[in-house]
């Protein structure tokens, strides 16, 4: 799902990294935001919604709408539109409204 | 505490460009901006802009990101403060910003709010499955990650952001199933729409969508026709297979701070939203704030960058700053604007301003 | 119509096209700008003058056909990508179409191309003849493509080879279950619930954002209020200018507890 | 709104609708409430609506006791289809002074002598109920475990669409402008709407309480004073009771949507209609909250407000006709606690009004107390 050749854009992605998903090794890039890392991967699903249980995914990607809530490194509601993915980091659904550690 | 002259929560167009006029005219300048980049939305503009040469017609919006950071970033009376977002303007005129999750005050003379706005949602059955986005976000994911929002697109919206962003879809070598228009005519460029029929990509006027479904992400959208009143004719629906709805039904004002400093609002269509109340130097009903680019009514970036000029000039001006020369860039960031809002594209805009003057002199601002 | 479709009509066409006569003596640009929009970039791009607006930036392009020779410079300028220059005097059987091109991978000189009219239709694979960078701050190709003369005034553009193929549409009469339409996503408020409560009698956007929490969310109400803003206009038959607004309060977005706390002041 | 009423109730918070409800209860007809914006707009609207029964009055710890036995029926009570919210999950008082835990073991006393289930617990005991506690310095801790909090949406609509259901007219987005009298006898009232007649007028305007009693020239010692909330996002439940200090003068409590709410008193606040937001209150919250509860350091807040203390010199209410303007009765200055003792103290008066034996005797709480100086000092607020 990344774009390799494009007639506009150059893309400087930096290096390679490995962090996790739901405990499964993925890789991503360090310019990467986790929904971008994700997105590539295929994963549109982010979590599911507080209330209903619906499943949510990103809606606006510049932190405006709090639609993509994640669990990361086991603290809940991250919006993860707006944090980029490190070495080793940790990324969960987040299911309704996340546990306070 | 920061103490500074002033303070420019938004690094977009508007944003850089007050921050450059202000320090022309020998202000010392604070720059707040969220993201990592400033650039604001310039970031993901691939396409070439409009208008005349004083707005960088003929380039590309990241080229114009680029060198209008540039300028900033070589300006020694400009701060720039990347990852910080302004979280409150408070009663004392003290502003709170955070980054990294620290809590930094700040203390400015004068505040330019250029926030810009923000996406409009839609609703329809089914409006919040994964697969739905805004068209800035597809941009975000496409432009600055280069990663494509999915394989076939359904794009809800013919303004030039849904022509704009359906064109740049292509060019990311994803399909757009069809570009769907509720009115009965293309609101956005007609340039833009030829550009992207003569690919293939059908502009539906009169259409909107009826429904999305699909097992925990998108897989399809029903579209039907509108009436004259806009009511969906029963029996027009179709069936398009699709793995990403776009919504470009337009912007609204990004306008917390405004309400939070106690500016007057209005709510003004034309202007897509509430809008503080501003004078035509673009100060607010609060003496120390003023606004510039969409976050006093959604427009283009071009005339955001002449507003961002005109704010700068008159907060710096209001603080003593470039008396001689000041009025003069002034008039001419004015005239300006009024150049850019005199075609008929722009009536939409003309009567929205023309509003907002009209409640200010009413209010004696 | 152009305004419903993008799509010039012959109408439309007349207005800008050259004449018979004019095409016969060689290249000419044509400019497929149809709306009073504010932009000049071809007048700057034009070095021989020939292309002008009348009044102010938003006028249209008039090209002076006499001036012009040609030349192409102005196709990579206009934001538009709305001109193209014809050259009908290429050969006795082809014209050239020198159309701006956005997309990669490039075509190379002496590949076919898949011509597209102004529809997107396929018109047949022709002859790339030159390839024009528009260099690297510009990066809009220019391409040259050879066509049947008779198809000098339709071609517009060429398919990107990297297009995906068209995935034909199901007829009607699907099998989906009806689903809810959300209002407010941080708090799992539908469109049901905001009627219900408006029913009910609550009809100010503050009372229902007590009664059904619709925008005390994470995002502020940042999108909902609008949403409900709407149905309270089109429920009461007031204007939008008449909803009250509730207020926003800080912080803008969430912020930490932790981040307040005294001692960290720079 | 027609032209004449018996009664008309000024202010559309807790207090005005719970009157209004009880009044046409006891069959009383003509009731109209006037609200200047939107019902629970004004102090219940913005405040922490906690349910405490350990107070340091018998007055008090009674009408709380008693409004705690009504706020666990208000549905039903009301005829009410939406959830009050009622989550009893108790109050923990945490003393971080010897003279503080003093006087909350004379309390437990004065409490236990109205079956009010209060325990005493040690700084162990206290980290049982709530675990992520901090006990520096804690000498000891109460908890009740059915003092709790409500909403104070849901509370105040189920008491105004009951109070509709039984005749009473609410007119919102009405203001009053003035009263009339004639002699020293209340006889209507004037409204941004017009003028409406009236016998009986009961002053449930809260903090503008003293603004509606100078209408006809009478002075109640009720003034507005700024307090401020935080709310955070939701998280899965951790906490049960809401914590409280006296000396710290912080309250938090987790709602039963997840949210944490909190909110911490300043002594300094001036007298004053200002209900914007301060950083400063941000910082201060932040830095008592999360000194006794830590980890709450990592929640996010996302929204902070001010509203408004009916405050009365000691901080108990006025609830009295006004002399010289028969007719007219005060109920206001709750300081802080209004939302908490409304269900009951709206029976009373409306028992007042309508010739029945009251349940309680509430002349402690008559105007003229301050000129008599027979205060009734309550060392258990916030």
């Amino acid at each position: 799902m990344r774009i390799e050749q494009h007639p506009i854009l150059e893309f400087d992605r930096k290096e390679k990294i490995t962090f996790f998903f739901n405990g499964q090794e993925m890789e991503g890039y360090a310019s990467e935001t986790i929904v971008a890392a994700l997105h590539a991967a295929g994963v549109k699903e982010l979590g599911k919604s507080p209330e209903l249980h619906r499943p949510r995914g990103l809606f606006c990607a510049i932190g405006n709408c709090s639609s993509c809530l994640m669990v990361v490194d086991g603290q809940p509601n991250v919006r993860a539109c707006v944090v980029k993915i490190k070495p080793g980091m940790q990324v969960e659904l987040q299911s309704g409204k996340g546990d306070l550690k | 505490m920061i103490n500074v002259e002033i303070l420019i929560v938004g690094g977009g167009p508007a944003g850089l460009c007050a921050a450059n006029a202000a320090a022309d005219l020998g202000a010392s300048v604070l720059i707040c901006e969220r993201d990592e980049i400033p650039g604001g939305q310039l970031v993901k503009q691939t396409h070439k802009f409009f208008g005349s040469r004083k707005q960088y017609a003929g380039d590309r919006g990241i080229a114009i990101g680029d060198f209008l950071l540039d300028e900033v970033i070589n300006d020694p009376k400009i701060e720039v403060m990347p990852d910080t977002t302004v979280i409150g303007i408070y009663e004392d005129g003290l502003v709170l910003a955070e980054r990294s999750e620290e809590i930094i005050k700040i203390n400015p003379r004068k505040i330019i709010i250029a926030t810009g706005a923000a996406e409009k949602f839609l609703t329809f059955p089914g409006n919040d499955l994964p697969g739905i986005y805004g068209a800035g976000a597809v941009q975000t994911l496409m432009n600055v990650a280069g990663v494509i929002p999915g394989e076939r697109v359904l794009m809800v919206g013919a303004g030039n952001i849904g022509l704009i962003v359906s064109y740049q879809l292509a060019q990311a070598g994803v399909e757009t199933a069809a570009v769907i228009e509720g009115a009965p005519t293309i609101g956005g460029y007609l340039v833009h729409a030829s550009k992207i029929q003569r690919l293939g990509i059908p502009v539906r006027t009169g259409y909107t969508i009826k429904e999305a479904y699909g097992d925990g992400k998108v897989e399809g959208a029903v579209i039907c026709r509108l009436d004259a009143a806009w009511n969906m004719i029963e029996g027009s629906e179709e069936d398009i297979k699709c793995d990403t709805i776009c919504l470009a039904v337009g912007l609204t004002p990004l306008t917390e701070l405004c309400w939070q400093a106690g500016c007057e609002m209005a709510f003004i269509r034309e202007l897509s939203g509430h809008v503080p109340l501003i004078d035509k130097y673009l100060q607010t009903t609060n003496p120390k704030i003023y606004v510039a680019g969409d976050v006093s009514g959604v427009e283009e970036a071009s005339s955001a960058m002449v507003e961002g000029r005109l704010a700068g000039y008159s907060a710096a001006c209001s603080l003593g700053y470039g008396l001689d020369t000041a009025p003069s860039l002034q008039a001419g960031a004015m005239a300006e604007l009024d150049e850019l809002r005199a075609g008929p594209m722009s009536d939409r805009i003309r009567q929205g301003v023309e509003k907002v003057e009209k409640m200010v002199t009413k209010g004696g601002v | 119509m152009l305004i419903n479709t993008g799509i010039p009509t012959k109408e439309d066409l007349a207005k800008v096209d050259p004449s018979a006569e004019r095409l016969a003596q060689g290249p000419v640009a044509i400019v497929e700008c149809f709306q009073e929009i504010p932009c000049n970039p071809c007048v700057d791009a034009c070095k021989r003058n020939a292309i002008n607006i009348e009044g102010d930036i938003n006028g249209l392009p008039i090209v002076d056909f006499e001036k012009c020779n040609g030349c192409g410079v102005c196709i990579a300028h206009c934001p538009g990508l709305a001109i193209f220059v014809i050259d009908k005097t290429y050969s006795e059987s082809h014209a050239v179409v020198r159309l701006p091109y956005e997309f990669v991978p490039l075509p190379e000189k002496g590949q076919l191309a898949c011509a597209l009219n102004r529809a997107g239709e396929e018109l047949g694979n022709f002859e790339v003849v030159r390839v024009i960078s528009g260099g690297a701050k510009n990066k809009t190709t220019t391409i040259w493509l050879a066509v049947p003369q008779d198809l000098a005034m339709e071609v517009r553009s060429i398919k990107a080879p990297n297009s995906a193929p068209n995935i034909q549409n199901s007829a009607p009469g699907l099998q989906s279950s009806p689903t809810d339409t959300l209002i407010c996503r941080c708090e799992d408020i539908t469109l049901d619930e905001i009627r219900r409560v408006i029913a009910d009698g609550y009809r100010t956007i503050d009372e229902i954002k007590r009664v059904t929490r619709a925008g005390m969310g994470p995002c502020q109400g940042r999108t909902c209020r609008q949403l409900i803003a709407q149905e309270l206009s089109r429920h009461f038959g007031i204007p939008m200018e008449e909803v009250l607004m509730s207020t926003f309060r800080p912080p803008v977005k969430p912020v930490k507890l932790g981040s307040f706390v005294k001692g960290g002041d720079l | 709104m027609k032209k004449a009423y018996d009664i008309v109730i000024i202010g559309g918070g807790i207090t005005g609708c719970a009157l209004g409800f009880e009044l046409a209860k006891r069959g009383r007809k003509d009731i109209l409430i006037i609200e200047k914006e939107y019902l629970t707009s004004g102090a219940t609207g913005r405040c922490g609506a906690g349910i405490r029964q350990q107070w340091g009055t018998v007055l008090n710890a009674t009408l709380a006791r008693d409004s705690t036995y009504l706020f666990e029926n208000l549905e039903e009570y009301t005829g009410y289809k939406g959830d009050c919210g009622l989550n009893q999950g108790g109050y923990l008082i945490v003393a971080y002074t010897e003279a503080e835990w003093t006087q909350f073991q004379k309390n437990l006393e004065l409490q236990h002598g109205l079956n009010i289930p209060v325990q005493k617990l040690d700084p162990q005991g206290a980290k049982e109920i709530v675990p992520h506690l901090n006990t520096e310095g804690l000498y000891g801790a109460t908890f009740c475990p059915t003092d709790g909090h409500a909403d104070p949406f849901h509370c105040t609509f189920a008491y105004a669409k009951g109070a509709e259901r039984l005749g009473v007219e609410i007119a919102t987005y009405t203001e009053v402008t003035g009263l009339r009298t004639a002699g020293d006898k209340i006889i209507g009232v004037e409204t941004t709407k017009g003028y409406v007649q009236a016998g009986t007028v009961i002053n449930a305007s809260g903090y503008n309480a003293s603004a509606i009693t100078k209408m006809v020239g009478m002075e109640v010692p009720v003034y507005p004073e700024r307090h401020q909330i935080l709310i955070t996002e939701p998280v899965n439940h951790i906490q049960d009771p809401m914590v409280i200090s006296f000396h710290y003068h912080f309250y938090c409590q987790q709602t039963p949507h997840g949210s944490f709410i909190m909110g911490i008193g300043d002594p300094t606040e001036p007298v004053s209609y200002n209900i914007q937001s301060s950083w400063k209150f941000m910082e201060d919250c932040a830095t008592q909250v999360t000194h006794s509860l830590p980890i709450l350091k990592n929640i996010r807040v996302v929204r902070q407000w001010g509203g408004l203390y009916d405050m009365s010199p000691d901080a108990n209410p006025v609830i009295d006709e006004m002399k010289g303007a028969s007719g007219l009765y005060t109920v206001a200055g709750f300081s802080g606690h209004g939302f908490m003792v409304a269900p009951k103290t709206a029976i009373i008066i409306a028992q007042q009004l309508t010739g029945e034996k009251p349940d309680i005797d509430l002349h402690l709480f008559s105007a003229n107390r301050y000129e008599t100086g027979e205060l009734l000092l309550e060392p258990s607020v916030v």
